[in-house]
């Protein structure tokens, strides 16, 4: 078996020198009754890499991928462009290959990436301070507010209607769990300035997001100043990291606590996952927050380095008084996100924004001259939600039959609060000109 | 000695020691000298050509960006040699033997990294149509088949994104459980063993479980006597979380006591799975009593650690379980697979522990590994994991001092006895692997043996390998024994020396800023 | 001091200088030891699953092998662990500025590799049917349009395989070009300048011409007068093989009367395009005068050097010489494009240069990267390939030997002027450079420079790599000044210390034998 | 622009330094008329890296690809499966961006595995020196040609009619501008012992192949006696290198000189290139081989390294009297052989070997029974050649259309030889049964 280095020669040399008989005798806790007589039943043995690797090329084949053909689905994961340089990089061995950086005189590699990371994540945010990453933007949510609650002492957590359905999914079934205490706003395109109306003494934080979960962008500040005026904090969510080029930042917008989803630098669409979370907030609640961190130090050379650290906020160390139980995060794709942030510099991720939202200015325009399509988002980055004299279902569904992907259906996202003729699309620059003329076109045709 | 303008000597000949010489560069030989990226780029610049912007007027609405993100970029060149100096700075699994306990750093095939990059897989959105995307959920169904069939366990919730967050899956389906019960507000202490990993007592407090710890025996098991004391009054048990084998790399051979009187006690039984490498294909947690237990795709199958990350975390499910497991999960339908993402399709289940579905990219790359290995193949991964632990272990032996007796199971754990009175530490024992060429073994890991060392080679190293690096140990044992300082200021030949940790945790310094820089890169 | 059973010292701190310090291992920090594939390898292992033979009985009709290949198998992981340990001892683009003149080592974007690894090139038979390669052939009409407008010439080869292999392209449409003539068997010596890659006299010996060397003036270029003087009798002269830009890094400036010069004599212009990076975008060769020249794809155009290949080496023609250029090429047809394969359907043409249809994956990689710049990029890339080159020049002048007065093109040319009476000599400026963490310029080439240094940056280095790589250089030639002798033993922080090439070419072994494994591995 | 690392500063700066006002400066030696005013015309401006993509994306779309369905074709290039961790290491920075190693102390890995591929061409040819690789197979055969002649300081070159029409083109195209005599056998399915022949006082060397382009094994033990009683040299080549995990090989049968392609190792098919020509001969011509050869020495620490040796046999020293006017060769190709031909090991080998003999055997027993075709060839190894009642072009059009792309004709080989009705086919480990049973099938339809 061409993983297995050893050779029957080995195994037999090297019981000798053990002093065993067979590799049976290593098991004999293992009680009787649960001991296998051979192969675990009902399943294939080993098979050639030429096999492996045709099957699954089998099952890739029955999914249509973004690159086929027009494609507009966003809502919380976006299609761009990654750079094959940003591959390459993270193919390298010695960071493929590697674990978190615990030994740093031999992980400098990794530990300056990370470093590198936090900074860029800080400037992106026009945050004070972001950690090394976790694992998604919808955990990195959740854990945002258990970490409000902690650092309020406070109990209850309120959700805007535009949050992310996951996100606020998420975050109440961890806030639950913690005894924590969750309102969630009713859906509504544009609804995140609701939130100021929703504190009091009791609520540690609210949650915003922008671009929301349709698309609208809201200027939080006014929530964040309510939120400040009762003793909670403001938290702001992103999904689409590539909106922080034009768009108003949670550190501008004052926010405690600012978490995202950094899929969209780096990172492929993946059916969802590996993705990236990204956790940023003020400097004084540093020594609340969850997951890595790394900072400079010097060697006993007094050379500049880096270690992970902080580390009595974590679990190896602080057990159950640990600010999370995060271990493993999400080190690849934080390769990946700072090495794309590197190529893109300040220069290209404006640029990049920028041409993100024209093609969603573009797509509104096509969209909204179609009969029947109202489109109801009026500040938007890259996505829009538009509402059709149909149900979005059916209409997405001839669509598809078009060849054309044309977004997420609210009902899907928000099943049964009524929402079934709405749909969110989103254009980034990888949708073209045609695609969206193909898209109106279809639309056209299926209205 | 001549110096330059810095006041460096000009001259290698001058200095004693070639590798503590100066050159101007700041680089030596191969190992390039790099700044960070805040240092050698600039706003100026971008590693991107993209197309002309047309012009079209905001409609953001005035949520806008005030000041730039004042980020450097790099072009493409800069960027790549960026990253492949800094790479040159890591040790990896590809360099050498990296035996760090409790953590599986196997071989990872690139044969997985491909077939994850297939465009069928690695370019599909997770909230397209679900009929656009039926290859995807077979992966996660073929998958999900075999890990309950490697486990013998009726269910398994698939969304976890890693070891820790498994745990968290497994423990909030107990919670539902004992909710459902009616006695969630009553059970709430969780029995952990004081050896359990930092993430099992995080995680039974994340989910408002109280823990109570019980104590290790001295031979590196459970303390059954301790363990039954804590069951007197049971009223309040919710469950234990036992890793198994356990952080000692010892098989728990009371497991089926343990579950016998956990489930008594009107507990639950999750197992940390971690270590499921060394039983995979010929032992099944579910003939042992499980009730829950996370699989680390990460260790046992293979996906890349990647520094740190992206882990998945699937955890198996027992039938009283099994009916609490998170959205999304798949069911098969006349259509096809389809996902139930919501609770209402799912009244019991406990609910969403994240955004989609899961780590895709982990799972096709584990799917590929499995079928590559089939049921003998892992049964032999086992068998060789263990086998190359107690090879090292017996190795070792004369020279260092194994924390317990007997065999071992998938990593061989000794403790620091060996080095009493030689002012040599555990610490010292491992900086000295890094100039013999080899990543550290976990140390101080698990917390109830003495300056622990524990060693897991993993089944994809080859006897020569095993062999090498024990006797790189065994000379540094020696040395340790003869009391050698130059231990003490060890790694001498790494690309860093000793870090200073006091010093980063006391001021932390946690993003670049213009005068941090004053501190300059590595010369 | 301790020693181990070899008898090497145990500790690092009983011995003097940490880079000189025996390990047990062999390995030194991340520099892992690692011996031969025939050392570590067994011919019982293997790195590969196959399906099982079925047991076809033999048709091999008895022309079978009689003994086996011996040849070792590495499993996966330690095949993986060989190379990328092997890879650690390289010195590479991507870890830094590799001033080899004459060579154009620029950055290889990865875009490149990616679509030259797309299925509809990686995985496509020259031999299937034309109809289902159109896109294949597409690809090699589109980088021919290219490279004919690039250069202003109307036909180009495209099967040469490398420059070499281009030369003799040239050369054999100018050979066929003479025997169309009727003075094929006269018309047989060509004009080569001292200054001349050695490719070129080989290539023309090569095909049975004689060559005549023209020397160098005292500015580098062509002597005219002594060219003028080689062509007093014109009647046996076949044409002229000429670099421009040339070895020297300047640029012919009476290239234009010496393609006159040569055609009146009744023979042809080869001219040698390695040194096209300088001019590309800015200077097309067809409006010099010039018949044939070879463009190194794996120079100008970027397809990567791969450690010695593999090139590309496509050659543009003249009216002149188009007819006899090499089958296969490409026409089109109402049906699509199809590929004249056979001598009959050309017959003026010099026949076939080698199986198939050229190097196709450097085609899809230097077209990725011709339409990555389009022609304004490469413009600029001949401009700044210039400036850097010109940078280097005027920042080493003060303490180096420039070989002649001006600017020079896209490389820099010193003589060892500078190292008179030091007793250091250019190849101990060469390996100094290696201990700064460069890679030597290109040493002792051309010819016509005493102890030439030959230093082309290419347009992928960044100011601030410049100004690192000079002050390195420029600290080696003071050091060199001040005759420190350990110039003379370097390099001291590489992998390996200057090897005995004497001793190589003596007694030479080319292949490992179990008996000269004796000599082991680095340790 | 994206891979150009100046800025309008820099270049100002640089300027500065040099002294010059602006780049034209440096070109003042190009003539006027010679200067351009602006960027080349007629051709586009730079564009992203998307746009690249897509445009190559949409060009490789239009060729049908060995993978995408029953595939037969081989004669002198073979679909093989190459283990994902071949390309994985090939695309290793520290050997991708590399050079020819002239400096060994920083090129210990490619000189290492350079050593490392010439014992392994040695053994699997059972030969005694390999070199460090040729452009491809049929340069290599051209190149052994002129050797041959340089040995024995004769003129003349037999080949074999089975000899790869391509490669005897190409060694004709060399030889003549030598000055060297030329004669081509016949073309003959199987006729190699035809050369035996052909020797006379005046014949540097014969050029037999086996297994030949039509796919027939052939031991050439005679022919290499017949040429040495004569004084000629005997020049095997072989154009599927995984054939000599079972067949006899060169040395078996007393080549003095052999060559071949070394594609079906780790190789991709490519549509034609770049390959790897493998060159091996007797140590006693060690010194006039052609292109780069790796040496075993010591460094000044007594260490064992390797260096580039023999120098003096090639152009850069011996310009005009070099061997050959060899300078780059195949390094990345030399490294994908190598890697491949470690995770083989004899045992791989023989074993893929057997798998590709088995599948031929498969091949050549369904289409025998189908009617209307005839399999010519006797002895082979995975590729064999049969006649139709009807002309080959036609049946392989047809046969295309029914997505089976059956073999090569030998009309394309042979023009005007009169073998019309002549198909190649081979079957390598790819092949499935099933693609066997559709192509009989498929055929039995098309006669
Ligand atoms: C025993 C044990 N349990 C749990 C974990 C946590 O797994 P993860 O890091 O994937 O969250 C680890 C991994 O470090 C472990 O070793
Ligand atoms: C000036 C010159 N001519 C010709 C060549 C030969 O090109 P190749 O190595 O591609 O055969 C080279 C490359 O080394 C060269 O520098």
């Amino acid at each position: 078996m061409r993983y297995l280095p050893l050779t029957a020669d080995d195994r037999a040399e090297m019981l000798k020198t053990i002093g065993a008989k067979s590799v049976d005798d290593f098991y004999g806790d293992v009680p009787a009754s649960a001991r296998l007589k051979g192969p675990v039943e009902g399943l294939p043995n080993h098979a050639g890499e030429m096999q492996v690797e045709r099957h699954m090329t089998k099952l890739a084949a029955k999914n249509r991928a973004a690159s086929d053909g027009p494609f507009f689905v966003g809502c919380g994961a976006y299609k761009h462009h990654i750079p094959a340089s940003v591959d390459h990089i993270i193919q390298r061995s010695e960071f493929l290959t590697t674990y978190t950086p615990y030994q740093p005189e031999i992980a400098q590699g990794t530990l300056q990436a990370m470093f590198e990371f936090q900074t860029q994540v800080a400037a992106l945010t026009g945050m004070e301070v972001a950690n090394a990453s976790m694992y998604d933007g919808s955990t990195a949510c959740a854990e945002a507010a258990v970490m409000a609650c902690r650092v309020t002492k406070r109990n209850t957590v309120v959700m805007s209607g535009g949050l992310h359905p996951h996100y606020a999914d998420t975050t109440r079934t961890l806030c639950e769990a913690a005894g924590i205490k969750v309102i969630q706003l009713a859906p509504a395109v544009d609804g995140e300035l609701e939130l100021a109306k929703n504190v009091d003494d009791t609520v540690a934080c609210v949650i915003g997001q922008s671009p929301n979960v349709f698309g609208t962008l809201t200027d939080l500040t006014s929530v964040g100043e309510a939120a400040h005026a009762r003793g909670a904090l403001l938290v702001t969510v992103f999904t689409e990291a590539v909106s922080l080029g034009l768009v108003k930042t949670p550190g501008e917008m004052g926010a405690d606590i600012a978490v995202g989803e950094g899929q969209s630098i780096g990172v492929p669409l993946g059916f969802g996952g590996p993705y990236v979370g990204l956790f940023t907030c003020k400097s004084k609640f540093m020594r609340q927050m969850p997951g890595r961190l790394c900072g400079e130090t010097v060697d006993a050379d007094g050379k500049r380095g880096f270690v992970l650290t902080l580390s009595t906020r974590e679990q190896h160390i602080r057990r159950d008084k640990a600010t999370s139980n995060i271990c493993t995060n999400s080190g690849l794709c934080m390769l990946a996100f700072t090495a794309h942030m590197t190529l893109l510099g300040d220069k290209g991720l404006t640029h990049l924004a920028t041409l993100n939202h024209e093609a969603a200015c573009d797509l509104a325009d096509a969209l909204g001259q179609v009969k029947g399509v109202k489109v109801l988002t009026t500040r938007y980055f890259n996505e829009i939600a538009f509402e059709t004299t149909k149900p979005a279902e059916a209409v997405l569904a001839e669509l598809e039959k078009l060849d054309i992907i044309g977004g997420v259906r609210v009902s899907r996202l928000f099943p049964g609060a009524g929402l079934d003729n709405i749909i969110v699309a989103a254009a980034t620059e990888c949708v073209t000109a045609s695609d969206i003329q193909a898209y109106a076109a279809a639309l056209a045709q299926v209205l | 000695m001549t110096m330059n303008s810095t006041g460096r000597p000009t001259s290698l000949s001058s200095i004693d020691g070639e590798a503590t010489a100066a050159t101007t560069s700041g680089s030596k030989g191969l190992l390039q000298a790099e700044g960070l990226i805040f240092e050698i780029g600039s706003t100026d610049k971008t590693g991107v050509d993209l197309a002309k912007p047309k012009g079209t007027k905001s409609r953001l609405g005035g949520v806008t960006r005030g000041a730039g993100t004042g980020l450097p970029g790099l072009t493409e060149p800069e960027a790549m040699r960026h990253y492949v100096r800094l790479s040159q700075r890591n040790y990896a699994i590809d360099l050498g033997l990296f035996p760090l306990g409790s953590c599986t750093m196997k071989h990872n095939p690139r044969l997985n990294e491909k077939v994850a990059r297939l465009s069928g897989f690695a370019d599909v959105h997770p909230m397209q149509p679900q009929s656009t995307v039926q290859g995807a959920l077979e992966v996660i169904e073929e998958l999900a088949d075999w890990l309950m069939k490697l486990t013998n366990m009726p269910a398994v919730a698939m969304t976890p994104k890693a070891g820790a967050h498994g745990e968290l899956c497994g423990m909030l389906a107990i919670r539902a459980a004992l909710f459902a019960r009616g006695e969630g507000e009553k059970r709430k202490r969780v029995l952990v063993p004081v050896s359990a990993h930092g993430t099992n007592p995080a995680t039974a407090a994340q989910c408002g479980f109280i823990i109570d710890e019980i104590n290790a025996a001295p031979d590196g098991r459970v303390d059954l006597a301790d363990l039954k004391s804590k069951l007197v009054d049971p009223s309040d048990i919710a469950g234990i979380m036992l890793t198994n084998p356990n952080t000692c790399g010892l098989f728990e051979r009371d497991i089926k006591d343990i579950a016998d009187l956990i489930h008594a006690a009107g507990g639950y039984f999750y197992c940390d799975g971690a270590n499921f490498n060394a039983i995979v294909g010929r032992v099944r947690p579910g003939d042992l009593g499980v009730d829950a237990m996370h699989i680390n795709l990460h260790k046992t199958f293979s996906t890349p650690h990647g520094g740190g990350g992206p882990g998945s975390g699937p955890t198996v499910l027992s039938d009283k379980l099994a009916p609490y497991a998170p959205v999304p999960f798949i069911t098969k339908t006349a259509d096809g697979l389809r996902l139930v993402e919501h609770h209402d399709e799912a009244p019991a289940s406990f609910g969403r522990m994240c955004a989609f579905h899961g780590q895709m990219g982990m799972f096709t790359r584990a799917l590929a590994y499995i079928l590559s290995h089939g049921a003998d193949g892992l049964k032999q991964v086992a068998e060789d994991a263990v086998l190359n632990a107690n090879y090292v272990l017996a190795r070792l032996k004369p020279v260092m001092s194994p924390a317990f007796e007997g065999y071992c199971m998938h990593e061989a754990l000794f403790s620091d006895g060996f080095l009493k009175d030689t002012g040599v530490e555990t610490i010292d024992i491992a900086k000295g692997l890094i100039d013999e060429g080899y990543h550290p073994m976990t140390m101080y890991f698990p917390l109830v043996v003495h300056g622990a060392m524990l060693i897991e080679p993993t089944e994809t190293e080859s006897k020569a390998e095993l062999d090498r690096f024990c006797a790189a140990l065994a000379s540094i044992a020696r040395r340790a024994v003869q009391k050698d300082p130059s231990l003490k200021t060890a790694p001498h030949l790494a690309p860093a020396r000793r870090l200073d940790e006091t010093r980063a945790a006391r001021s932390p310094r946690l993003r670049w800023t213009p005068e941090t820089s004053t501190l300059k890169a590595a010369e």
